[in-house]
Parts: C-alpha cells; structure tokens; sequence
C-alpha cells in the first residue's frame, strides 16, 4: 500500500460534491421505480421486505387467535374477513381448519422468503455491501433490477394464491408430498389457479430472484474491492453476505428442480412423490405410481437447511458492524469470525437429514448426520464467544442499534442452544414436531433475525436519507417488542415439553396431554398470554413504522459519519449520489480500527493512510497489525 | 429411574412409561444442562461486561482487548460435551432402537396403517398371521382390503382409534400409510416414527405402566390433522386377554369391525363437517378434500 | 464512477466481470440439473423388475439431434475465435450456423420426437392376469433367461373410444414387436431403429387391465422424468437460441464497431452457457435412449 | 485465453495474440471431431452385450441384470469423457483461473453430497 496517495478527508464540499453529481437528472420512474442503481434497489427490496414482514405477522396474529381461542369468532375484523379471503375461509368469524392451514403455510413461507431474505439479504446487501467494498454500484446493475422484479413477480403471485378457489397453499412452508402433491385436486381443480400450483410458480420467481441476486453479490465483492481493500480488510458484514450469496447460489437450484417436479406432479399427472397404491378418502388413486414421497424431502431439506443459515448470517454481520461501533473497539478474533462464517457456509450443505430423523433412517446414516449436525454448532458457539469477549475492555455506549443488538446476542444463544438436543435423533424422537422446535427456531429468526434487523436498520438510516431516525421512540419501539417476544416464545419450550404438537388448528384443546398444568397454567391455557402478548407486540411497531416514515422527511439532519464509525460506507456522502463516491476510495488497514493508541480520534477510517509513525508504532507492537 | 430427569420436569415433560424412555429424558435431561451452563455462564459474563465497561465507567476502550486465549479452551469443552453426548449416548441408543429388535416370538405384533385422519390397527390374531392385503378390495367395512379368501386372515383383528397392548411385553409396529405421510407418535412411551404411503417402517417399545395414553399425529397430513387422534391402552396380561376376546366376537367370522368402531376417534369437532371421515369417503376418488 | 472491469480484467483476478458471473450462474446450473439427475436415478433404483421402459426412443434421431447440438458447439467457439481474430464476416455466418442448429434440434424434438409418443399405449397387466396373455409377454423364457417380466403390452391403441365407452369390455391394441413375437430373442435388446408396430391385435379384457396409459409423462417415473429432463433442456436451448440472435442482429455490430473486445466478451459467455447445454445433453442421451 | 489484450494495447501484440488464436482453431475442429466419434461409439457399444461379452472373456456368470449394469457403467464413462472435453476445451477448463476453480470444486462437492447422501439415506432404512 503506498501511503503517498493522498486523500482529502471528507468534510462540507462533499455536500457539494454529492450536488454536482445529480446533473444528469433521470425522470421520476427512472430513478425511483425502474432504477438500476444499487442503493435504490435495495432501498425497494427493503420496504417491500418489512411490509412483508408485517403481513406475516398479521397472519399469525389472527392464527394466534384461533390457538388462544378455538372456534370462537374473530371479534370486530372477523366478520369483514369472508369478503376479502372468501366465504369458507371464516365463516361468521370462526377459522375454520383449511384457512388455519393455510395461514401457517403463508405465514412460514412469507416471513423467510418475501420478508427476511429480501430485507436482510437483498436489501442491506445491495445497500451496504458496494458502499462498504468502495464500489461505484453492482457489477451487474441491469441483472440486479431484474432480481427485484423477479421478487415482486414472485410476491404478487404469492398474494394472489389467497383469493383463488379453495385458498392459499395449505401443506405447511415445507410442502410436503403427497400431501400438498394431491391437494386442492378434486372437482372443479384448475391446473394452474389453486393455492398450491400459485405457491409453487411464484416460488420459482422467488428463486430467480436469489441466483440473480446472488451471482450479482459474489461478482461484486470478488471483482469491485477497492484498492488496498484485502480479503482480511472486509468488514464482517461483508463476509457474512459472501458466504450467504453462495448458499442461495448452490442451495436453491435442487429446491427449483423439486418444485419443477411437484409441479410436473400437479399439471401432468406424472408422480415424482407418489407411490403406487394410494388410497385417497377409500377410493384409489389413478396414477403411474414409482415416485417416492422422501424425494421431495431430501431436495427440500437440501435447501431448507443452508436457507436457515441465510436466515441468521447476514443478522451476525450486521450485529458484527453495529457491535465493535458501539464497543468503540475492534472485533475480537476477526479471522477466527471469518473462518467460522466459512465452514458454517460449508458444513450447512451436509446436514439436512436432521429434520427427517422419523422417516425411517437407519442407524448409519442418522450418525453422520447427527455428527455434522453437533458440527455445525461448534462455529456458531465462536461467532458468539467473539461477540461476547468483543465487548470486553470496550466503552460501550447504549444507542438504539446498540440496544437490538444486545438483545440479540442472548437470544439468538437461546435458540441456538434448544437446538442441540433437536440435534440428537433419539431426544428429537421426542421433540419433533411439538411447539419445542417452533420455539427453537423462533428465537432465532424473531428475536434474533429480525432484531438484528431492526438494529441494521436504525444504524445505515442516516446513509440512506441523511436524517436519523428518532432515539426515543427506537426505545420505545425495542423494550416491548423485548418483552412481548419472550412473552411470546419462552412458554413454547413448555408446550412441547408437554408433547403439544404444531401445526394445531385447536391449539391442543382437545387433547388431554395439553390438559396438563405447567407453572400453574395448563398446556393449552398457555396460548392466551402467548397470543395477547403476540398482540400487544404488534401495537409496539407501530412507534417504528411511524418514526421510520416521519424521519424520512423530519428526522434530525446528521453529517455523513453520525456514528464515528471507520468502514467506507461512511465516507460517502448521506444520502450517496448516484456512482456512491466522490473520490474513488482506497482502503490502508482493516475494517475495525477504533481506539487506536496515541491518537486523538477514537476512530480511524479504513481510507485514512497509515503515516510512518505510525507504522513504527505497529512494527513494535504486533497486536495491532491488521 | 426417571428421578434423574430434573429439568424435564421442570419444563412439564409428561412420566414416562416405557422400558427405554428414560434413556432419553437422560438425554434431553444432559443436553439442558450443558446447555444451561453455557447460557448462564454467558450470560454472567455478558451482564458484567455490560456495567463495566458502560462508557461511563469506561470512558476510554483499549484497542487490544482480551489477549488470554480462554476462549479456545472453552471451546473445546463445548465440543467435547457434545462429543460425549453423542458417541457415549444418541448413536448407541439410535442402533439400539433399530437394529436390536426383540425376537418376534414374545412381542406383541401391529400393523399399523395411517389414513385422513384416524389410525387403524391390523392384529393377527391367534395364528399370528396377516392376511394379504390388497387395495383393490378396500371397502368401508374392510378398511385395509384384507383378502377374504386368505386363510392368514381369517382371524385377523383390524382395529380402529383404539389399540391395547399388555404391559411388559414389547410391542413391534410396522407403521404404513394410505394416503399421505403421517406420523405415528406415542409421547408417553417416548418413541414416534412416520406413516408414509409405499414404505413399510418398523418400530419398537415395551411399556412398563397400564394405563390410557394419547397417540398423536406428528405431521401435518390435512385439515384433520389436530384432530387425528388415536389411543393407546396398556393392560394388564389379563385385561388384554379378555379385549382380544371381545374384538374376536365382535369381529365374527369376517374380520371387518362392526360400524360402531366405524365412526373414527380421529374425527375433528363438529365445527367442520367437511372432516368427517364418513362424508369424505363418500365423495369421488380424486378428491383428496382432506387437504 | 463508472463500474470497472466490464471489458478489460482485474489484475488480482486476471477476470472480466461477465466471465465470473457466467461461471457462478453455471455453478448452480449444476446444482438444478444435478437435482433432477439423482431424482432420475433414485427412481430407477427403486422402480419394480419391469416397471422400467428400455428402447422406447427413437435412437437415430437422438443421436442425429446430439451430432447437431456438438456441431453448434464447435461453430460457437470458432464464431468466438473470428471475432478474436477481428473477422466479423466470419463471426456472422458462423454465428448463424449456430442458431440454425440449435432451431433443427428444436424442431426435430417438437415434430418427430415427441408427438408421437402421446398416440402410443401401454397396457399395464394386474399381477393374477398376466399368466393370462402370457402369449404376448413372452416371461415364462425371459424367467428362464434371468430377464425382467414384461408387465405391460405396448402398441397402438385400435379401438380409442374404448377408454371412454364404458360398454366397451376390451381394449385392441397393434402390437409392437416385443409383445407380437415375445419369445424372439432379438426383441431382448432395443432395435437400434425402432420397428413400427405390427398388424397384431391384442384384445385385452378391461378387468385383466391394471391401467392404460399413452406413452406421456404420465406413464411411468421414466416418461416423467424423460419429458422434464429434455423439457428443461430444451428450455435451455431456446433460451441460448434468443440469446445468439441478439448477438447475430445488426444491434450487435454497433458494439464490435466501438469495441470488438466487448462482442467478443459477450460471445465467449453466451458461448459457456451453449457448451453446458450440449454437456448436459451429452449425459441425457445415454441415459434416456441408451440405457 | 482469459487475458485477451484490450483494444487500446498495440496491433503488434494483438496480431500475435490474433495468431494464437488461429491454431487454436483447428484444435477444437479436432475436438469437435472427436466428440462425435464417441457420441457413434457410445450408440454401438449400447448394443453390445458386455453382461456376455466378460462372461465369455473371464468363463464367470453374469446375470443379465448384471451385464445391464455393465452396459450403464461404460456409457457414463463415455459420457464423462466426452463432457471432460468439452468442458476442457471448448469452455476452456483446461487454462482456468484458480478463483473459477474453486467454485467449481466447491459446486462438484456439493453435488456428489446430494447424490451420495440421498442415496445413502435411501439405502439405510429401518428394517428388522
Ligand atoms: C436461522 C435459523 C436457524 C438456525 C441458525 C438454526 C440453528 C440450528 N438448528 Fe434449527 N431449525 C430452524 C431454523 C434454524 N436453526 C427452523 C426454521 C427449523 C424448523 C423447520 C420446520 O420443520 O419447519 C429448525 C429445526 C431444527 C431441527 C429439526 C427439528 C425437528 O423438526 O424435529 C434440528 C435438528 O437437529 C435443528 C438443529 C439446529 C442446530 C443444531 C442449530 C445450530 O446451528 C445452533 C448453533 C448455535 C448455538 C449452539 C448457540 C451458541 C451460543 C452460545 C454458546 C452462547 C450462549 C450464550 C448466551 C445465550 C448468553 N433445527
Ligand atoms: C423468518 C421467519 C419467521 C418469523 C420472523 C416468524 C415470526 C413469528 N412467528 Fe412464526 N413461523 C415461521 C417463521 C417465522 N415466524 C415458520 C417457518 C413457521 C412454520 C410454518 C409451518 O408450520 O409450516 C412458523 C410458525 C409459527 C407458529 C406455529 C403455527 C402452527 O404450527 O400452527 C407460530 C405460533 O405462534 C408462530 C408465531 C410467530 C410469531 C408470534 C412471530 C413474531 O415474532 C412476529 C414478529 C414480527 C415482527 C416483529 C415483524 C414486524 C415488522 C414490522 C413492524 C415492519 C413494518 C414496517 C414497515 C412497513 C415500515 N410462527
Ligand atoms: Cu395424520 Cu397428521
Ligand atoms: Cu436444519
């Protein structure tokens, strides 16, 4: 690295600079809609990604009260609900079992792949990602709008399957065969306008959209680092979605291969999944037989697990950024964190099977599984660990990205933890499938994920629109939300330690397992705290929605580094013009250099060169080479 | 046996009831351990990290950090907890499971077969026989298509909702399915396997205590799913002498039940008539309207 | 800032942008058809003695079809090395050369081979009946030979009213070869150019039928796999087809006039993505026509 | 052949370059060649009965399943050689650059793992 280039430090004339850059003025659609720039794409995907979100979730508020509140009517919205999603889905305000099904099935499918995956993946990754490795855009800026398009495609098509006859996909987010091969067909079944076929075309939108995107990404970070900017130079964010882009690269295509094949199924009459010999309601099924149900599984599992990992990697790059900012120290073990994203990366391809533990694996194969699977766990407890010692020795300052983050750490541990005994077969024999396993997960894409991403959003706010977004509510926003998602999940592992089942439509009223007490209530009463505190979360985003928006416009106006943070997105100017950079950047030392000794700034910017004193300094000392 | 097993209890973990269960809970009892360990072990730390080192006691952070390479060591106390409970205890209780089977001579032989939404036991009977099978000959009143003029069949026992099993003898259940893939799970005596269509899954257990045990589906196979209940009876050697009695009558010379056991437990509450087995089977074949 | 590395390649990498998106995107083209591929092999391992078709496809024209996709490969590379070597001319008819194969394979697939496939039937035997036409199955030497039974009479379907008519008791089926002259051992192995179906008839009762199927996907797990496979495929070549006429059109020669490299560049992607067409064709078609 | 020199570079060079390309021309004539002989000879062999063929070149039975299995085997073979080629030559595998390399390990990996360990899966099923 010579340090003899030069770079004026960043200051008023940016403002200026960043000015000059909006001459070639592009027309409202342009720039706005249909616009290649990387900053706008992700800025869709992730608006898109938190209304999807919402949505999810007001699926399974309503679902909630079917669990708290079985076959009693919906108050107040439950009587307006038959007009929008039909009349059999709640007849006078009562669920009844196929909208349940289908709401769970939505629900699962839409909060991972329309809200999580486009919000943490596409939308931070297009946003931060080319500002922090100093590039001007994506490689493939015209490949990158069509991913967004792909998506929404996708996404309509999702919500379309709603109103078709007979309603949304009903066989779980996971689509099991035969199940959801055979379902809605009967009378009146429409090859393509029924909820299962609809959930299947717009999933192969979806998928596009991540290859697309994921080609996209990993070009990118490969071909547009910045001078000086070494692979051991990335932030961690960046690492994360590195890894994260070539598990949807290499982990999809099997899934769209499956999905091809059970749409094969559907409209051809062909039977990938189906045995021969079915007895369907006492009346056989006229089909060519010679498919096998575990198939679909396997390609679906092939997937679901890496797809898991998607979920949680970029929200520990995101924790890792936000973390050593508000440490106002370097991350502890940067290597050893790298390392670890990578083998997660690696070993997530081989431990699908361990959701398939009860389908008749033998004793061979279930060993290597569960190996790999207690594998997998072992870089995950690093990446915590070196979350944790990060903080020590720090001046940790609680701003409100700081707060999710926080909050995070320990409730990603939970989830995390629960699933070391889902990883002995003989343990999950008891657990599979009751509410353990949905607490399992949830604590790590709830209070995790999308904590994480809370706490993403907050922090890259001001890049984006210049203006922060407002302290006080933020808080407001995080204790409840804190509390309520607790509220919500912690009773589930005593659910399913009881042996409740998921995917109930009544909750576990009729079963004398969940008649048991636990901590004073029984299994089933539990539901009512659980849904009402899941409501009252709901209220506690409202604060958020109304100061996102509000701080659009209104929100304090801050310079282009409000958190004296030493990445390059910071360099550039808030809101970036269009081509990101006023200067090309380049990149003299790692991504964490905070706190520097015999400085007066307690940051130093990765584009501020290393001055001979310096380098003498770190000679002596080898602690600080980077 | 099962005194060991604290933190099951703890979380609301139903007594087990049979021969190996409490191998499990010893499992699922060692890994809360270990993981409560860790998580307030950590959570110490990370509480007392939090306070001392807030900006305000700590105005001034040192670029260093922790130099000590004490996390390593924790590490690998992680992975060699894990390793432990792997090695020492789930393989070997997995091969177990699935590889010894106890002889066929003193086990109580089940076949039994899933369908939208209720389970169906095949026994058979005194001569410890199945008759074959065949699905051209399924019929309301011959639910699994046993072949009349199979003399195994005879005395064959085709049960529905309802299975009893003596104590202390171990039960060997092949598990398959007409339709779609269920699950066939038995929480109290802490073993559960699939039911998929074409394949024919093998399991095992020896309950230790009478008594009435719910069965459960364990994988959403439609919209009767929840209800999809079944029941499990474990008598006495003499109870269970004078039900196979009373099924043997009931059954008479053909070996379908009476319509009194027609009507399935599995059957949802009457909010959904669409989900009673009886109008489902009336409808034309293709018609899955289970899903 | 304009995006760097378009055309010219990054020191570090030695690589152009395109080039390693092209490669990532064909690393998961790997992975789709590698999905499909192990479904395809997992079903033939499982598939019943005889439930497996062998020697249904046309091999002549399979084989003519792969010589037509090999030398559309070869014409892409040369049509890339002509703009290399600045030769647009040569790169245009080159170019030309190969859209007009990959059309040839399309339409060849489209008219002669599969159409034909809807209007051949298969009747597929219950197990009691078959002893029945044993005439035309030919198993009791193919049992002594150590060969498959045959499960299935294949031929034309003479009498089409017969799967609709219910009053009709028998299908009539021409026979192919195998099921006209079953003991001929040169109806063992494929005929290298598929004998058409003889003048034979065969009337079959409808109650010795198990089902009849026309040779479609929804004949047996190897049609289903043979039509999404080549389907997909041939998705694949339309898709590169598009791509090529792009780069053929005069839109193109604008971008050799400013820069031949950038053509050129275009070329050499579009031109990876043809080569993996022809290579997964190269595994399809001992596959589905050979084997 | 990664690297080609950029317009702006001097005619000298590119001319070179230019020639370089030109012998490799014939170089893929020859492949393109050669893949169609294998592409008949995988057709011939298909009718050969190997099953027979070693049964008669070592005196041991062969079931017909056997030879079948024999027959498969040697056609993937081919298919495999022939795929290696185009991959090496034509898609240029054969003068790569490492990064493209390791994508391409990492993606073979992946892919035997689905093969292997589905099948795996499948062929280690509960039974008593
Ligand atoms: C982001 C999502 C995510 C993540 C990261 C994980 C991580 C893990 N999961 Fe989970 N899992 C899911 C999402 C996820 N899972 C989902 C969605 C399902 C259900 C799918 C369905 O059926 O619908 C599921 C189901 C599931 C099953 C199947 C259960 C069943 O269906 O019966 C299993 C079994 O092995 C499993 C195991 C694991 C393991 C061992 C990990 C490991 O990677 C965990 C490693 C992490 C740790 C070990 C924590 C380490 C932390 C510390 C040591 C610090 C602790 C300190 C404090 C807390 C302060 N998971
Ligand atoms: C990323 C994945 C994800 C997320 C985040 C969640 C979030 C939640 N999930 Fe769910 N869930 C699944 C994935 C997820 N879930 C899956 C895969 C299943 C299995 C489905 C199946 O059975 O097939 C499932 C199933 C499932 C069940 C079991 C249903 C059953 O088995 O019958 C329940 C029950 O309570 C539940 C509850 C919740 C709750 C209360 C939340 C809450 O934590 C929700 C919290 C959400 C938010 C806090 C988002 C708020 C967003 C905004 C406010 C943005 C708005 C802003 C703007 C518009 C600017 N989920
Ligand atoms: Cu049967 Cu769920
Ligand atoms: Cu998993």
């Amino acid at each position: 690295m010579d340090a003899s280039t030069s770079l004026e430090t960043h200051g008023e004339h940016h403002h200026e600079a960043g000015h000059e850059h909006e001459h070639h003025e592009l027309g409202f659609w342009r720039k706005y809609i249909f616009s290649t720039d990387h900053k706008v794409i992700g800025i869709q995907y992730g608006l898109c990604g938190l209304v999807f979100l919402f949505l999810g979730f007001s699926l399974m508020m309503m679902m909630r009260w079917q669990l708290a509140y079985p076959g009693t009517a919906l108050p107040i919205i439950g009587k307006w609900l038959p007009y929008i999603f039909g009349a059999n889905s709640m007849p006078d305000g009562k669920m009844t079992p196929e909208f349940y099904n289908s709401l769970g099935a939505m629900h699962g499918t839409i909060m991972i792949f329309l809200g999580v995956v486009p919000l943490a993946f596409a939308a931070f990754g297009n946003f931060v990602v080319p500002l922090q490795i100093g590039a001007p855009d994506m490689t493939f800026p015209k490949v990158n709008a069509a991913s967004f398009w792909a998506f929404a495609v996708g996404g309509v098509i999702m919500l379309v399957s709603f109103f078709v006859p007979g309603g949304a996909a009903k066989g779980g987010w996971t689509s099991y065969t035969p199940l959801s091969d055979i379902s809605d067909k009967g009378p009146g079944f429409h090859l393509v306008m029924n909820g299962q076929s609809l959930w299947l075309i717009g999933f192969i939108f979806l998928i596009t959209s991540s290859l697309l995107g994921a080609v996209n990404f990993i070009t990118t970070i490969i071909q547009l680092r910045a001078k000086g900017l070494t692979w051991m130079r990335l932030p961690f964010f960046v690492w994360a979605q590195f890894v994260t882009a070539f598990l949807l690269l290499l982990a999809f295509p099997p899934l769209e291969a499956a999905i091809i094949m059970q749409l094969m199924d559907r409209t051809a009459a062909t039977s990938f999944f189906l045995p021969a010999g079915m007895i369907v309601n006492g009346a056989p099924l006229h089909i060519s037989g010679g498919g096998s149900p575990l198939l679909w599984q396997h390609l679906f599992w092939f997937l679901g697990h890496p797809e898991v990992y998607v979920l949680i990697l970029p929200a520990f790059g995101i924790v890792g950024e936000i973390l050593a900012n508000n440490s106002r120290k370097p991350l502890w073990g940067y290597k050893s964190l790298v390392f670890s994203v990578l083998v997660i990366g690696f070993l997530s391809f081989i431990v699908w099977a361990h959701h398939m533990w009860l389908t008749g694996m033998g004793s061979t194969v279930s060993a290597f599984f569960q190996t790999t699977t207690l594998l997998i766990s072992i870089p995950s407890v690093i990446i915590l660990s070196a979350f944790f010692i990060s903080l020590w020795g720090g001046s940790i300052r609680f701003n409100v990205p700081m707060l999710w983050v926080t909050a995070f750490l320990p409730m990603f541990g939970i989830g995390g933890l629960t699933g070391i005994p889902l990883a002995f077969n003989s343990a999950d024999l008891y657990l599979h499938d009751t509410y353990y396993v949905i607490a399992h997960f949830h604590y790590i894409v709830a209070p995790g994920t999308i904590f994480g991403l809370f706490a993403g959003v907050y922090y890259w706010f001001p890049k984006a629109t210049g203006r922060q977004m407002s302290e006080f509510w933020g808080k407001v926003h995080f204790w409840p939300s804190l509390i309520c998602m607790n509220v919500i999940f912690l009773p589930m592992f005593l659910q399913g330690m009881l042996g409740m089942h998921r995917r109930w439509y009544d909750g576990g009223q009729g079963w004398t397992l969940s008649g048991e007490h636990i901590w004073g209530l029984t299994g089933f009463q539990w539901n009512t705290p659980i849904s009402w505190a899941a409501w009252i979360m709901g209220l506690a985003q409202i604060p958020f929605i109304i100061n996102f928006f509000w701080s659009i416009k209104h929100g304090k106006k801050v310079n282009d580094n409000p958190w004296e943070a030493t990445t390059l997105e910071w360099t550039a100017p808030s809101p970036p013009p269009h081509g990101n950079f006023v200067t090309t950047p380049v990149a003299y030392r790692g991504p964490y250099e905070y706190s520097l000794p015999g400085r007066e700034k307690d940051f130093t910017m990765q584009n501020e060169p290393v001055d001979p004193a310096e380098r003498s300094r770190r000679m002596a000392e080898p602690a600080l080479v980077h | 046996m099962n005194s060991l097993a604290l933190i099951n209890e703890f979380l609301g973990q139903p007594p087990n009831a049979s021969e190996h269960g409490f191998q499990i809970d010893h499992i699922i009892e060692f890994a809360h351990w270990f993981m409560a360990a860790l998580f307030i072990g950590w959570s110490a730390f990370f509480i007392f990290v939090l306070i001392r080192f807030h900006k305000s006691r700590h105005p001034k952070a040192d670029h260093a950090g922790v130099k000590s390479g004490i996390s390593t060591h924790l590490e690998f106390s992680c992975v060699l907890i894990e390793a432990v409970l792997l090695i020492g205890f789930a393989i070997p209780l997995w091969a177990k499971r699935v590889n010894e089977f106890p002889p066929t001579g003193d086990a109580v032989l089940v076949h039994v077969v899933g369908q939208q939404f209720n389970w169906t036991f095949h026994m058979p009977g005194p001569d410890g026989q199945f008759g074959h099978r065949n699905i051209d000959l399924v019929t309301n009143s011959n639910p699994l298509g046993i072949d009349p003029n199979d003399p195994a069949g005879k005395d064959d026992l085709v049960v529905l909702g309802e299975l009893h099993v003596p104590v202390n003898r171990p039960v060997i259940i092949e598990l398959s399915s007409k339709d779609v893939i269920h699950n066939f799970d038995l929480p109290h005596m802490r073993i559960a396997a699939d039911a998929i269509p074409g394949s024919l899954i093998p399991m095992w257990f020896k309950p230790i205590k009478t008594g009435t045990y719910d069965v459960v589906c364990g994988q959403l196979c439609g919209l009767g799913h929840y209800g999809m209940k079944g029941t499990l009876v474990v008598d006495s050697p003499a109870d269970y002498q004078a039900w196979l009695k009373e099924r043997a009558e009931l059954a008479g010379p053909q070996n379908a039940p009476p319509a009194a056991n027609q009507q399935a437990p599995g059957a949802p509450k009457a909010e959904n008539p669409a989900a009673k087995p009886e109008q489902k089977a009336a409808q034309p074949a293709a018609s899955p309207s289970g899903q | 800032m304009e995006i760097p590395y378009t055309i010219s390649t990054r020191p570090d990498t030695g690589l152009w942008n395109a080039k390693v998106g092209i490669w990532l995107f064909l690393a998961s083209e790997v992975m789709l058809f590698g999905g499909l591929f192990s479904a395809y092999v997992f079903l033939r391992l499982d598939a019943q003695p005889g439930e497996w078709p062998h020697g249904v496809l046309n091999v002549p024209i399979g084989t003519m079809n792969t010589a037509i996709l090999i030398v559309s490969s070869v014409t892409v590379v040369l049509a890339w090395a002509a703009l290399k070597m600045r030769r647009y001319r040569a790169y245009w008819w080159y170019m030309l050369a190969t859209i007009l194969c990959g059309i040839i394979f399309l339409v060849v697939k489209l008219t002669f081979e599969w159409p034909p496939k809807f209007s051949h039937y298969g009747v597929f035997l219950k197990p009691e009946a078959r002893e029945k036409y044993e005439q035309y199955l030919g198993n009791h030497r193919r049992e002594e030979k150590g060969l498959d039974p045959r499960i299935e009479i294949t031929g034309h379907l003479e009498n089409k009213e017969a799967l609709t008519d219910s009053n009709i008791k028998e299908y009539e089926i021409a026979m192919d070869p195998a099921n006209a002259d079953p003991d001929n051992p040169s109806n063992d192995r494929a005929h290298f150019i598929p004998l058409p179906a003889t003048d034979k008839i065969a009337k079959i009762e409808k109650e010795d039928v198990e089902r009849i199927d026309s040779f479609g996907p929804w004949h047996s797990a190897y049609f289903a796999s043979y039509f999404t496979i080549t389907g997909l495929h041939g998705a694949h070549v339309l898709g590169g087809v598009l791509v090529f006429l792009y780069m053929w059109l005069p839109v193109s020669k604008k971008v050799y006039q400013r820069n031949p490299e950038h053509l050129a560049n275009r070329v050499e992607v579009s031109g990876l993505f043809w080569h993996f067409v022809d290579l997964i064709w190269i595994f399809v078609f001992p596959l589905f026509y050979l084997l | 052949m990664n690297n080609p020199p950029d317009i702006a570079q001097d005619p000298a060079e590119h001319e070179e370059y230019a020639h370089g390309v030109q012998q490799h021309v014939s170089r893929y004539l020859m492949v393109g060649g050669l893949l169609l002989f294998f592409t008949l000879l995988t057709v011939a062999l298909s009718y050969v009965d190997f099953g027979g063929f070693f049964s008669w070149l070592f005196h041991m039975h062969i079931s017909p399943d056997g030879g079948r299995k024999l027959n498969i085997t040697v056609a993937i073979i081919v298919a495999a050689f022939k795929a290696s080629l185009v991959a090496l030559i034509f898609m240029h595998l054969a003068a790569e650059k490492r990064l493209i390399y390791r994508v391409l390990i990492f993606t073979g990996f992946f892919v035997l793992g689905l093969f292997w360990l589905t099948y795996l899966a499948w062929y280690d099923p509960i039974s008593r």
